[in-house]
């Protein structure tokens, strides 16, 4: 097992045929990943290396029976593609893209929480590795086995880091989800966590956070008082002075809330244990799976 | 992106909120010939990003063309809390009843606008939560229903406003809310919004936070940027596109992704180091991005060191090392680097630093050795 | 029992201190309807006769406990309290307001169907008797006895009119529920069929419809696929030349769907007998009743 | 409300849809001067509420100014399909390059906008639609979340536009959807959507129905009536607040309730009566309202006797009996009544009635009796 994506998973890729788009599709189909169709409006018909090439996520559904949907559109056109996809009734919708603007991420939470037949993870993030099984983003599969850690994180880079550290002390991971560094991501670590809890492969959680917003406070309340598993947690910016903008638009530090001090104490209240470093989350790791 | 006052009010009156009468000044002549234009009593305000102008002596009262001239000659290159003032905002003098505070929050925990109404306004809004949280009134809109009348009223009745002005705030709020959604905004803070002696309802100040990735559909706010305000070495990197931020320290910081840098930092002070700066090489940098970010870095005089922190997912780790290799053909650096390339292409990109042989480059395996390194490198 | 509102109905009437407002709040609490609270904006702190008026319909649920709102204001306002009315938690919203913009129907219905917290009766209705026990609306109550023949009306007076044919035949009623004629009432023929399946009270359910849209088509299907209990129907609009509009926006006759003839024969089709007059009504309810 | 198709492609246009330039003419001289000054070729194009303007000769190519007069004399005064010609759009002549078909419809069953699209447009689309239901793209659109530019690629794909205009052609939907918003319109058809040789999309017809509750925020649309095609007693009605229909019988008939009113025309029907009209008098008609109505039936002259069937709920019956009261005073009516009257306050208007003594007025104490009783005097 693992969570998200996995041999059931059959991919349509919104903006297949741009260059980072076509890059990373073939990556993922080269991991073992079954991508089933394309999207690029006015190219309906052509194909990029066998992979057939819809004008709309409807026909990918329709004709290529895709159930997830990787968007590698531009920013200004991602919410559109997103839309689409929920609109087209497909499950569980992965956006990459950067730079999607603040509201209509705003728009696109709400809708699809109200309707409640889709799944949202990012924008803004790396996307979902379940090694062995599937690779749907642009997480450098070669670096990660399969396993018994879940990891859940908002960053990406520091994702591959934290999974690297794992990896050199032997560990696996069931699956690695990418939910995004942005101000409105369409899936929290919670929804995530939840998951992970229910996964039979997953033995151990490692959540890794950062600056700013109040979700890494909500999911250790969730995690004290609804998770079984063991959480190891992690959180980036202890050195970020108060107020300063670090690149992601959800790190920004307002007051006394949202500072790495408040959020590792706030996990710590919760029973978690938080490595300080990306080091020291791995021999957590070691040290509560006994290995 | 934060607006100063006068760009604020004047993106408010945009979208129909009633504001003071006003021009922006960046000499003293331009500030005199606008508060003859405008009459007197008239208010110099101090452009600056930044709050406590008033008691900074920053904001004065004219009420005629000499004090109007010695208030815009004492207030332009003034310094208020480091930074300098280079424009002055001269409006028309207003005569207050009431001061309230209204503010429409990007509230990402709830992912909703949080509309914020207190008729204790006109001072510090943190210290008022803090002593009588009741005093403010707060309500989160659904963003798929948008703004209704009732939710107008009920702010203007839960803060107990003055009756007559409870329909007029409601449309202020409405007003508000429209500039919210129309302009794309993070945040809008009217602090005080005044009730006139006349019972007119209008926006004394105005703090505008605007979504820099909304900027694309907005090009008239997207022009409306403040350079004199902003750090040289940030000016400059946000010319090349790139996201830094200045720290105190003597280490100089580039990875690729905000977590990871973030990281890099706290891993770099726990070894005892101090970061120079944040730098985010971003996703799927090319080589002359990461030329371009050596001479940010290396711009700020006081970096002793430089640490190059990489995985590459996005981010091929060959880009990085052809554009190092180029940084250092161009710029020649004379602080040692410390560099850890994981990730995609990342035995490329070690074999290309390995032939290009650069003086002073040292390899590192992993992250927490090359920020052991690097701090070593810079004592 | 009886359906929507009964003897746990807390009353909280929005446009109270208005001339209709009044006079109707007044009935409805001679009959015996627990009248709780009153909302006109700017008169909070005021009484009607001794229910307390408030500013907000929030503070009416707050403060005096309110359950159900009758929705008694002009029709430029009506949608507006209706979203404060949904927005405050009140479960049951009643709305007798006419002349609502269509579109503005549209939204309301669409709001309050993916929130999923509140019941919409209305707009442009008479509003619910539940005989006996309550009565929220302008039903004149004093032709109407408790019973066991539900039913429920596109139409307000001809409602009266059938319920009237019935009480001449010596049949009482559990509750009239008068869903309106407009383009789009909050609640539908089916909605109100299923409670009164449900309902122990209820032994028969009378639906009068009308010509235009095609609800009694759908209701009819659902009928003959859910509802054990027999269903007598009444369509009023033989009579009406097609493509006319006659006073309600929504009976519009548009080609060859819509009319009466069509739907009282797809109501037949379902094996629900449909009687041509109001008074035809109430024999087959005899009949059927054997009274 | 609907309007005529000149109307209706100034709404269009207002909201941005592209439509050829043209004038609305009410005489000849008019039209001509209009043709001069659009150039020609141009078209001349009767303004009817009705389908079959063109079969009818109600639609003419001009080539110069006498074809302009020649036409327009032709259409001023014509009669199509019973209804008379008092207006002409002459406007440019087109390219046309193909003739699509598009419209949004107010769904009431699916409670959300219909948009349609098709490539086979300039003709019926009802035959459309029976003959090759496929070449209609049909998409309900979410309310809450609006016209999103991936409807407009999935009509264009599904319908099968040329690839050139796919993008084109969503901008227009999106227009035309954003006129059905704005406008709050309950239909809006555009019968041929047409592409020009240079490849532009432009509403070559237009026809919109306006809610009519909602002309009160639309003050410009409320202007728009088009009396002159209204029948006398309907106009009459109109200015008096009631809804009525003129319909072909003899006998007058007056409710209060759309339903009890469509329920009572039945029950004469199935008397074996004629109804002359359909008359709604309302929820809580004052008295006025009720003489007025009196008034408006009677201005039939094809009335041979009256049926007044009130249930009262919100409309109480002492005041229907005083307004009959009222206008048989004022206009001493020579036709026999038929007065049914239960509900609110029934007994004191009974009593009103009775005390009244009017000369030929029936009292009845059910529906069914009553529309006997009419259908008996009517004879």
């Amino acid at each position: 097992m693992s969570v998200l994506v996995g041999t059931d998973t059959r991919l349509v890729v919104s903006g297949i045929t741009g260059r980072e788009g076509t890059f990373h599709t073939l990556n993922n189909r080269d991991y073992g990943t079954n991508v089933v169709a394309g999207v690029t409006p006015g190219k309906g018909g052509q194909d990029v290396e066998g992979i057939p090439v819809f004008n709309t996520l409807h026909e990918s559904v329709d004709k290529a029976g895709a159930n997830t949907a990787m968007i590698f559109v531009p920013p200004r056109f991602a919410a559109d593609s997103i839309l689409e996809a929920e609109d087209a009734g497909i499950e569980l919708i992965i956006a990459i893209t950067e730079g999607i603007p603040a509201h209509e991420e705003l728009r696109l939470y709400n809708h699809i929480k109200s309707r409640g037949t889709s799944r949202l993870i990012g924008p803004n993030c790396p996307g979902i590795l379940s090694p062995g099984k599937a690779n749907v983003g642009i997480i450098p599969a070669s670096f990660f086995s399969e396993g018994q850690v879940g990891v859940v994180s908002r960053s990406g880079t520091l994702t591959y880091q934290i999974g690297n550290e794992l990896a050199q002390k032997g560990f696996g991971n069931s699956s690695i989800v990418g939910i995004g560094g942005d101000p409105v991501p369409g899936s929290g670590f919670i929804d995530i966590i939840e998951l992970f809890e229910a996964d039979p492969q997953t033995e151990l959680i490692v959540m890794s956070g950062e600056i700013g917003g109040d979700s890494e406070e909500q999911a250790a309340e969730y995690i004290r008082d609804h998770v079984t598993k063991p959480v190891v947690g992690y959180i980036a910016g202890f050195t970020a002075p108060p107020g300063k903008q670090m690149g992601h638009a959800g790190a920004i530090v307002s007051g006394s809330q949202g500072t790495a001090v408040a959020k590792a104490e706030a996990m710590e209240a919760c029973g978690i244990r938080v490595g300080r470093t990306p080091t020291a989350v791995a021999e957590i790791v070691a040290e509560q799976l006994g290995a | 992106m934060d607006l100063l006052e006068y760009q604020g009010k004047e993106l408010l009156a945009r979208q129909g909120v009633p504001v003071p009468n006003g021009h922006a000044a960046k000499t003293v002549d331009e500030a005199v010939a606008a508060a003859e234009q405008i009459g007197y009593p008239c208010v110099v305000k101090a452009q600056v990003q930044i709050g406590g102008r008033g008691k900074a002596g920053g904001i004065k009262l004219a009420n005629n063309v000499e004090e109007a001239r010695e208030h815009s000659e004492a207030i332009l290159g003034m310094d208020i809390r480091g930074l300098t003032v280079h424009e002055v905002w001269v409006e028309e003098a207003s005569d207050i009843a009431s001061e309230y505070y209204a503010s429409i929050v990007f509230d990402r925990s709830a992912k909703a606008p949080l509309v914020l109404l207190s008729t204790k306004g006109g001072m510090d809004i943190e210290a008022v939560a803090d002593e009588d949280p009741d005093a403010i009134a707060r309500l989160h809109v659904d963003p798929l229903l948008g703004f209704q009348d009732f939710h107008g009223r009920r702010l203007a009745f839960d803060a107990g406003v003055d009756e007559d002005v409870v329909r007029p705030i409601g449309q202020m709020l409405a007003k508000l809310y429209g500039a919210f959604c129309d302009e794309e905004a993070m945040l809008i803070e009217v602090n005080p919004l005044i009730i006139t002696t006349d019972r007119q309802v209008k926006a004394l100040d105005a703090k505008v936070t605007l979504d820099n990735n909304a900027l694309f559909r907005h090009p008239e706010n997207a022009a409306l940027s403040d350079p004199s305000n902003e750090d040289p070495q940030e000016l400059m990197a946000k010319e090349r596109d790139l996201t830094y931020v200045k720290l105190d320290g003597d280490i100089g910081i580039l990875g690729n992704g905000a977590g990871l840098v973030m990281s890099t930092l706290d891993v770099v002070a726990q070894a005892g180091g101090s970061p120079a700066n944040f730098l985010d090489a971003g996703g799927g940098s090319k080589a002359e991005a990461i030329t371009a970010a050596v001479e940010v870095i290396l711009s700020d005089p006081k970096v002793k060191a430089v640490l190059f922190n990489i995985f590459g997912g996005i981010t091929r780790c060959d880009e990085v090392a052809k554009g190092l290799i180029e940084a250092f053909a161009q710029i020649k650096p004379t602080v040692p680097f410390v560099v850890r390339l994981d990730g995609t292409n990342d035995e490329a990109g070690r074999k290309l630093l390995a032939d290009a042989n650069l003086p002073n480059v040292h390899a590192e395996a992993t992250m927490l050795a090359a920020a052991e390194r690097v701090v070593e490198l810079a004592k």
